[in-house]
This record gives structure tokens, C-alpha cells and sequence, in this order.
């Protein structure tokens, strides 16, 4: 077997389609930064259903996939739109039942990914004196600590169908250099069944292996990688372009009402092919003013040993 | 005495309760303008940690969200999310957290998840993110917020993050390592936890009434003995506080 | 109170002098690379007594240390020379009952770190279906998981009171850039009451602030920051200077009886003021062969936000 | 047919073990050259995983200890061996490991703590290292050890490492993810556990007898109906295997 065969290469609507199933929990990581909403979108265009969307914030995108019919169950800890105040949709359909949810404290959530991903059946947290969110998700449970005596609190492993990971760069086997803020892309990858990677670039091997630090996702957990690039906008990714909080400012307004909504859908993502004609369509002005001018991290000399 | 909205009054205040080199576990909005207040000022060794895993962010811009891009660069350190709330938090690496809610109550106990019941909420709110660990494990917590009646009831009808529950001892008894909320801050004045864990007004911001105060209270509140009047926000620290947000997003 | 007011910078011998003390549980950290010999020397030079020696992979340096009569206990997962055979001082002292143990798996003595760094009690591990050494060591328990009903093997956390911990570069604060393999570097720094830094390299602030999802250590942990260049040798800096095998195999040599350690105690340990004085000694032609030709790592933009 | 040491006799037939695209937890030493040589051969998507957090390394030189910094340079990924010891291998995704230990016994049970007694030894090995984890999670394992009547007793001192226990259905009680020992590799042959998990002589290399493995085993070895006889090494594995070590470091 030739090492150019193990390539994973394929298309965004390839990689969705072969790997998010209808009644899939899909985990489309990152927390704020590197929000993958590319493929939400490809989800929404290729109409999937009852899916559980697990995330420890859904942000606007899970609003968007509520929004088109994708989900039939939120599994969170906290939902907003970050910075500016409610996510409209997602808070309605939990208000009035049509959306099944799963609460947890950020702590709680990331430690169900730890679990999923280390391949434990639980992690361990002290006990934080505030009982009533235990109370109300009975996957909250307790354990004591056979040293002390005294109890902590556990939550059960999450290990999703399908993760999504949005990375600066990564080879065409998956292997993923990914800095900036972190959240919990490499947990996600390791605690899913299978792996979707989007990149802003992909690039030879030998740039992955010059730093191997910053590899924090290897391929050998990863089923599809896609070329992606402004994957995440209104997200961002660092060092390639701002977040568009004027976006995040204005679906504050377009989701107070479902016609609005429907258009928005309608026009940003029915309507347009994939990311390409997205982002193109977004216009120049738009491409101007998320550019940001580089600046590099000090060399670091691995040595040629 | 400078005019200021209550916003920059809150601001001001919750930057004085900053110790020079404390860790402090912000969010986005007044708190991170009050660390960088701080830093200006009194505090230029604080250290700010966000939830996404930034410690010692150094904004060159002010910050629209919690992830915003330019908390990392030219920040100390970037982790992930569970070594924040690991090796960081639970470990009792954080000084402060900052802390806010739609409810307050007696005790100090901090309602983000519903109004109204759990499984039929008035309001489903956004939930907890990092508030219910911050409160349990921080060293020492502040709220800011406005003094309203609706956002200071007697009982929270949902305890998303521990004050100090029915009383001093029954958090104690429960065993966090966090020394619970150090003080209420709002634009009337400082609610303080007694010995039992129950706030009372400790402060008056020049020209409040203790009468005000009580009506815009849920509960019948105690009045501390030596009740203060603050000391109100001095020109420099309005300066350099307006500088941070120039147009004004959080200050208004 | 100026910035500059936070620097830690301090010699070797004054750190060690305030940070270890007699009867302490001593953390050196290091799995083959970035071990802290200079630090262990100093602290042979200074006499301390009764320490527990804390680490996955003893190495020659608490064998050096157990020699010159510093310990009273080693905590450990594989006592072995890396590469080369049996630690003999160690293994001596064990079974002639002159030194006490405690043994783990490697992911046991590394989950005992993983619960101090993170402030928890214990952490779960799976079974391994061999349950020998958890008879052996009663520091290992089981609690249920209550969500399947079978048992995980769990560990105490361990927070040595201080942890030694060697890397690339730091500022004066502490704040430290480690690459190159990480071993237990960032847990058992966080696991400890005390640590202190040696570094190759102090730099500007701005260097660290470069890069700083590369910063595995934070300047709040860290009790003093010592300037020690080659301090790991014989064993390495990754990109700073090789392995030097040659005397992981003569080690091997010169324990075979007491004379000879105490002789090359006296000669490299005692005999020195320090580590200058040591890398001096050892000479030119052992600089040459260690020395390394550099290769960098891909340039990362993190952009001028 | 070619002329080879034990050494070479042994890793190369560890090599052909190894399936293209197989992760694999390797050792230094004769592990090292079998997975290198298995990548030079059939498997060029081997990927070699460290216990010192090295994923996918390309050893520029022999690799003279388990942190060699030549496993560093040009390697896919270093992480901690916390995350070595859960994301990789509690979790599922290592295929091989490699075992070794002072004695293996009639069910493959591994000791590499101690001869004799536990808290009174005649000997203390360097105990169990990764390999009680790697024992219990890899998909496969296997062993390369010289075929001594010492090194194969009927049953180990101590069960640093798990094989079937005291047969296979033990194993299978106590859970564990990975499917255990799948051979022996010695200098005269082949041992694989059959449907109880008791090693049975499976190969005999070239010239070898069966009477000759029964003298060197510590028990009453069953040998399989099916006996096969190795193929020997080719002239291009021995090549390749000795071009990775140089000076005979390991292949003495």
C-alpha cells in the first residue's frame, strides 16, 4: 500500500454525507473560536433529522440547525449567543417542549468529553455546594471517594456519533496543528466515533512533523478531511481572520421572528452551493474587514538529531 | 464629585475589591473592563483567565465575546477548556470569579438556569457555563449588578451557583474549597454576607438611601451597624475606564 | 508595586536551599528528556535527608541521589537505567529493605499526579484484569461505577511538595515554553505546593506571550526560576543539546560498587560549585559531540488582533 | 537460506506480525527494529506510538532509549503520558503492543516485578512501566523473548501483566477492552494461546524440534495439531532489518 492512499480527502457535502447520519449525536466542537458553521450548513442543505446536537455551547449555529428541523435534542451548558444575549430559537423550543435537553455546568460537559475521550466510564468533580442542577439531571451521579469518605459528584462519558473539528492546518490524512483558543476540539475528536476535520489549509506532512507539539488531533481518529477555509465564519479562526461580531449582533434581530429566519436560511444557506460561494458571496467589503495582519510566534528548534 | 452612569459606578467599585496579583476568572462585559481597570491602576500584576482557556490576557482591543481572538494574542498561556477548569479552578489556582445571574438571593445563591419551575420554566436562561464551579472554587467571589427588586428575591427559584445556601454552615458542611461571594456590588451599594451567610447592606454609594435600598429588595435587609458611605469614582479612574470601552458597548 | 517586582529569578542553590527541605516529598520531573540533574546535584551538595523520591522513571538521577543518602522513599512505576539495564543503587537498596516503596503502573503513578494537578481526590482507571500490584500497594482501591455497575481501579492524588521541573524557556516570572516530549512536566508542576524552574534559556516576556498556547506553565505556580543551562545532562534538551548515551552506559559501570560512586560523587558533585563548573568540566569534545544542528518548526501566525 | 542471529530470527518474525495501518505501542530495542522493518516491508502506514507521548515517529537514528529526541523530530504528535496512557491507549486506539517481562507463564501472564516474593524478593525487576495497561487494552499483543526453561515457568511470581489469567474466560470476566497476547515469538518458535488461553506451541523455526521447545518450557507444552514450520527470513529482511542497527546494538 502506497502512503498517498491513506489520503482522506474529499468534499464537504462527501464528508457529511457519508458521516452524519439522521439521529446522530454530532458534537460541532469549539468554544467561540473555530466554530465549524460550514458544515452545520451542509447538514441543514442535505435536510437531516432528529439529530442530538451536543455542545458545550451552542452558539448560532445549533440555533440555525434548530431552526431548519435538523435536531430533536440539545445537550448543553450554556446557551447563548455569546456576547450579545439569547439564542432565540433554541431557548423558544426549550420553553415550549418541542426540543428534548440535556443541562450541564461547563465543567460537567467537558467532563463527559474527557470521559468519552480517555476512554473512561465517568470523571470525577468535588462537589460545588449547588445541588439543584444535580437534582434535575439524573445522568448526574455520585461516588465516594474511597480515601476521604466524602462523595463527588460524576458524570457519564459522552462519546458522540460524529465529531467535527474545524483546524488551522492538517495534512490529507488528518494529522491537525491547531493553536488559539482550544476549547474542546481535541477531547471531542478522541471521544467521538468518527471524525470530520475542516481545514483553513491543508498542507504536506512535512509541516505537520516539523512541530509536533501542535498536533493535538493524529489521523488515526479522524474519517474524512475537507478543505474548508473561512469554514467558521461569523466564527473565526486565529490567524487567518476576525470574528464578524456585527453578524453575531445582527441574528440577534433576524431571529425574533421565523420569517425572518427562513429567508436568512433561505438566502445564506439553501441558496448557495457551499462555503466557496458563501464567503464569496459575503462580498468584499465583508473579506476586508475580518483580514487581520499577521503576527508570528517566536521559532522554536526542534534539532536534527 | 464626576457624573458616571451606574454601570461605571459598579465598574469602579468592583476594581478597588482587586488585590495587586490575583488570578481572576472573568467573563466578558463590566467584569473584564474592571480588571483592566484594575490593571491601570492599582492591580498591574493581575493575572485574567477566561473559560476558554486564556490566562493572562493582555486585549489590545475591548473583548466582544468570551473567545474573542484578541484575548490569545499576546496572552500568557492558552489551555484547554478542561485544564481551566481543572488544573486552574478546582485546583485553587483562582483568586476571584466574577459572577452574575437574573436572581440574587438572602444567602447569595445565584439563579442562571429558570424562572419559574425546571421542567416548565417561565424563562429558560442560559445556564450555568462556568458560574457553578467559579462559585464553589474560586477563592473569593463578587457580583455586580443593578439593584432591582425582580433580581433579589428572598429564595432563588433555582440554585445554579452556591452562596452560602440556607446559612454559613450548610456550605461549609458541604466542603468547597472556595470562600463564597466576598460582596454584592450595585448601583446603590454593597451587600455584604454576616457571619451566617446573609447579605446585608454594608454600603451606600453617595446620595442612596438605606429606604431605597429596601425597596428595591426582595427580602426585609439588615443594615450593617457601620454602615459606609463609598468613595466615589475619582476623574483618573473614569478616564482610563471610558478609554477601555470607548464606544461606550458596557458603559451605557 | 512595578512589574519587574515579580521576577523569581534566583540562583540554583538558593532555590534549593528554600524550597526543599529535609523529610520532603521531592517531584523531579522528566520522562528521559528535560530531566533536572543539576538540581538533584544541588541538592546532594546541600545534604538534604529523608526525602521521598516522587517519579514514573527514577532515571540515575535519584539513583545519584539514594547514593549519596539523600532518600528515605521512592514512589515509582519503572525503576531501570533507560536504554541500558538496572538502576543498581535503587534496586540495592530495595531489596536489602534500606529504602521504602511505593510501585505503580505508569498510568497509575501518572493518574496520582492527574488528581493533584486537577484538585481532585483520585481519578478511575479501567481494570487491566492483572491485579497483582493492587494488592501489593493498598494505596490503589476500587469504587463503582454507578453507571454500569463495574468496579474501576482508582489512585490517590499525589501533591509532592516540591516538583523540579526543567525547560526550554521561560521569563522571569515563570511563565515556560517546554517542547519535545512533555512527560508529566505540566501535571506535576500543577500537582505541587512548591516548584521550581530551571530553564536553558530566560527570555523577554514577549517571547512567551509569542506563542503562548505553548506556555504548558504559568508563572502563579511556580516558586522561583533558576538559570541553568544544560542542566539535563546526561540526559537532554530537545534542541538544545543530545542525549549522551555514553554515560547512561558508563553509569552502569561505575555502580557496580560503592567506591566508585562515591568517587564520581566526589569528583562531579561534591567537587563542583555548580552546574557551570560541571558543564565546563566535562570539556570541549563532549560539548561538540552533544551539540545539535538546529531545525525549526513551520512559522504559526496568531494575527495582530 | 540465509544465516541469522536469535535477535534477527526473532524480529523479523515480529515483524510480519504487524498489519499495514496497525498503531503501535512500541519499546526500544528489538521492538523498535521489528515495527521499523515491518514499515520498510509490508506496512509503510505503520504508525509507532511512544509511552513517552510520541505518535507516529520517524527515527532518524536507532532510538537508544523510550525519549530519544530523534523519536521527536519529524514525529506526527507529542502529547503528555497522561494523554498517551487515555486518548490513545484506555481508549481504544492503539492496535499492538509489545510485551516483555522476566518470566511469561502457561497462560501468558507476564511478571516484570519481581522473583520470589513480593515484599521479601530475590530479585526486584524494574516493574510494570506501561505494560499492565498495555497488557489490558491493545487490541493485540505480542512478546519476543529467547525460549529459557526460566523465562517460561508455569506459573509467573507475580502478574505485573495480564494474559488469560487462569484461562481465557478469567480474562473475559474482568472486562478488559483488548483481546490479550496473540504469540510468542522465540528463538525456536511460536507459542499462541489456544480457546483456553494456555500457550501452545503453534511454529517451529527451521531445524528446530519439538522436543527441544518441550526442554525449554517450564510446563507440559501442548503442541498445536496443525504444527507449522516458519519461513525463514529473506536476504531483504535481514538487509533492511540490519541497516537499522548499524553497530548490533540490539541484534547481537
Amino acid at each position: 500500500m502506497k502512503e498517498s492512499s491513506m489520503s482522506k480527502l474529499c468534499s464537504l457535502k462527501e464528508a457529511i454525507a457519508q458521516n452524519v447520519h439522521d439521529g446522530d449525536c454530532v458534537y460541532a466542537a469549539g468554544f467561540t473560536h473555530l466554530i465549524p458553521f460550514a458544515a452545520g450548513h451542509e447538514i441543514i442543505r442535505q435536510g437531516r433529522k432528529d439529530l442530538t446536537l451536543a455542545r458545550a455551547t451552542p452558539d448560532l449555529i445549533y440555533d440555525q440547525m434548530v431552526a431548519a428541523g435538523c435536531a430533536k435534542k440539545v445537550i448543553y451548558s450554556y446557551i447563548g449567543n455569546p456576547g450579545v444575549g439569547s439564542l432565540r430559537i433554541i431557548r423558544s423550543a426549550l420553553e415550549t417542549g418541542r426540543l428534548e435537553f440535556e443541562e450541564y455546568s461547563h465543567f460537567g460537559m467537558i467532563s463527559r468529553l474527557q470521559a468519552g475521550a480517555s476512554g473512561l466510564p465517568f470523571m470525577p468533580m468535588n462537589q460545588t455546594a449547588a445541588t439543584d442542577l444535580e437534582r434535575a439531571n439524573p445522568q448526574y451521579k455520585r461516588v465516594t471517594d474511597p480515601y476521604s469518605g466524602r462523595e463527588v459528584v460524576v458524570v457519564p462519558a459522552l462519546t458522540p456519533d460524529v465529531a467535527i473539528i474545524h483546524v488551522q492546518r492538517c495534512d490529507e490524512r488528518g494529522n491537525a496543528h491547531i493553536w488559539g483558543i482550544l476549547g474542546e476540539q481535541k477531547e471531542a475528536a478522541f471521544a467521538a466515533k468518527r471524525v470530520i476535520l475542516t481545514a483553513e489549509e491543508i498542507v504536506p506532512e512535512e509541516i505537520i512533523r516539523s512541530d509536533p507539539n501542535r498536533t493535538l488531533i493524529p489521523e488515526f481518529v479522524v474519517s474524512a478531511v475537507c478543505h474548508v477555509p473561512y469554514c467558521s465564519h461569523p466564527s473565526y479562526t486565529q490567524g487567518y481572520y476576525d470574528r464578524d461580531n456585527a453578524f453575531y449582533l445582527e441574528w440577534d434581530k433576524i431571529s425574533e421572528t421565523p420569517e425572518s429566519v427562513q429567508a436568512w436560511l433561505q438566502e445564506w444557506v439553501y441558496g448557495v452551493a457551499d462555503r466557496d460561494e458563501y464567503w464569496q458571496k459575503l462580498g468584499s467589503e465583508t473579506h476586508q474587514r475580518l483580514s487581520v495582519p499577521p503576527l508570528y510566534a517566536a521559532p522554536v528548534n526542534y534539532g536534527e538529531y | 464629585m464626576a457624573t458616571c452612569t451606574a454601570s461605571e459606578l459598579m465598574t469602579v467599585h468592583a476594581a478597588r475589591l482587586l488585590r495587586d496579583g490575583d488570578v481572576v476568572f472573568v467573563g466578558v462585559g463590566l467584569p473584564n473592563l474592571a480588571c483592566n481597570l484594575a490593571r491601570r491602576t492599582h492591580a498591574p500584576n493581575l493575572v485574567m483567565i477566561y473559560e476558554a482557556g486564556v490566562i493572562g490576557a493582555r486585549p489590545a482591543r475591548l473583548p466582544l465575546s468570551i473567545g474573542d481572538p484578541t484575548l490569545v494574542t499576546r496572552a500568557t498561556s492558552v489551555c484547554s477548556m478542561y485544564d481551566i477548569f481543572t488544573l486552574y479552578l478546582q485546583r485553587g489556582n483562582v483568586d476571584v470569579g466574577f459572577l452574575g445571574g437574573a436572581q440574587i438571593d438572602r444567602f447569595c445563591n445565584i439563579n442562571a438556569t429558570v424562572i419559574g419551575d425546571y421542567d416548565h420554566p417561565k424563562v429558560r436562561l442560559p445556564g450555568s457555563g462556568g458560574s457553578m464551579e467559579i462559585a464553589g472554587w474560586a477563592n473569593r467571589c463578587y457580583i455586580m449588578t443593578p439593584h432591582q427588586k425582580r433580581r433579589f428575591p428572598e429564595k432563588v427559584d433555582f440554585a445554579t451557583s452556591a452562596g452560602f445556601l440556607n446559612g454559613r454552615a450548610q456550605r461549609e458542611a458541604a466542603g468547597v474549597r472556595g470562600g463564597g461571594p466576598q460582596a454584592v456590588v450595585t448601583n446603590l451599594g454593597f451587600m455584604e454576607p454576616d457571619e451566617n451567610g446573609e447579605l446585608v447592606l454594608t454600603a451606600l454609594h453617595p446620595g442612596v438611601t438605606v429606604e431605597e435600598v429596601k425597596t428595591n429588595t426582595g427580602w426585609d435587609l439588615k443594615v450593617a451597624g457601620n454602615l459606609r458611605i463609598t468613595e466615589p469614582p475619582t476623574e483618573d479612574e473614569l478616564r482610563l475606564l471610558r478609554e477601555l470601552d470607548p464606544q461606550r458597548i458596557y458603559l451605557s
